[in-house]
């Protein structure tokens, strides 16, 4: 599964993207195995009410299923305009 | 119906005066253009992050959600990322409808949801370094008008 | 501030463009156009008849209003008279402000006042002869929303 | 003074202006004397809900004071924008 990072979440954990090998069930056992990596994991996603996340480039909850999904990324709340 | 997401400038009277020519059956057409701006005097530029794919994608839901909800001729959606200096363009919407109202609620909806559901991010850059702008809670709070 | 009142055709794309152009103080620049629609597929032309005098120092008025009631960096007021074919731009208004909110809420209520309230009359010209536009209920309950 | 008509007030007077020496010391007053002038200008006036007024070129009401005005202007709604 492709995992990607935008905005201050890439910077924190200091890669845009990676291949990650998961039996994830939803985002958020994705998230607790991604804290599990790294501090700095760990430190990019100690505040998940901070983040927002898309499965499949659709915005999604944290509790979506991982079922199927090819890319999964997470990023701050949107600033666009 | 046209959604652009791109790096290079976009002229603004060209697009806009496109749009809106020889419209027959809309009477009504709205523009937004975002301008970079110097809030406190000390901008240099500001940098928009994107994610390439959804971006598209994403713009492309809100304005066909926009043409579900009112009765809408058109829509044009542009936005820019990468580096913007002060006084440049960001982005523009139009809309065109029969009547002004919709034209306007239209345009209002498509700002409102492209600020924080289409996936940009911007990051200020000043002579003290470059910071990330925060979400404002006004913005999400703009989503529950529609 | 600019109030414009002419005959001639307007180049909506050159005025708004050269309105939108290098600010850096506002970031929000919303633009409203209306064109001669055809409404019923009969109409051969629109026919505007105004006071001349009183239309400028209404059309000011009405401007200088909206600067006092939103926080507007500018604002643009173009408004044709005479006879117009299907599809010629009728007017426009324009307004800059830093945040969308008030561009948006000035433009609107920049054309809510200018439909009702500035001396402009229209007639449709069709193949049964010409007729005088009746105001709308509507528009005049708008002026409520102020 | 100078009285103006616009729009279906001029048509159906036939005229766009015209000289009017009056004493009339409100708009209505002036509405009255115009009435009794010709039918063109009673049929014009027949309904004053469906007018408007101007004073030396603002709008107001037909309870309106003339004292000091140069310039009068009947017409119906507007229909600007």
């Amino acid at each position: 599964m492709d995992v990607l990072y935008f905005a201050w979440v890439r910077e924190r954990i200091g890669i845009p993207r990676e291949a990650v090998e998961t039996q994830a069930g939803t985002v958020m056992d994705l998230v607790e195995e991604l804290r599990g990596k790294e501090e700095r994991y760990a430190a990019a996603f100690a505040d998940i009410s901070a983040l927002r996340v898309a499965v499949d480039q659709q915005l999604t909850d944290f509790d979506a299923s991982l079922s199927g999904a090819r890319e999964v990324a997470f990023f701050p709340p949107m600033t666009g305009g | 119906m046209r959604v652009v997401v791109q790096e290079a400038p976009f002229d603004f009277g060209v697009e806009a005066a496109a749009f809106a020519e020889g419209r027959a059956v809309s009477g009504a057409v709205v523009t937004f253009t975002g301008i970079v701006r110097d809030v406190d005097g000390g901008l240099q530029a500001m940098e928009i992050e994107h994610y390439p794919g959804m971006t598209e994608s994403a713009l492309t839901d809100i304005a066909a959600e926009a043409k579900t909800r009112w009765s809408l001729e058109d829509a044009l959606v542009i936005h820019r990322h990468g580096r913007l200096e002060v006084g440049e363009m960001i982005m523009m919407v139009a809309t065109a409808a029969r009547h002004r109202k919709d034209a306007f609620e239209a345009a209002e909806f498509l700002m409102d949801y492209l600020k924080s559901r289409a996936p940009f991010w911007k990051r200020e850059v000043t002579a003290d370094g470059a910071d990330w702008v925060a979400a404002r809670d006004e913005d999400e709070d703009a989503l529950t008008r529609w």
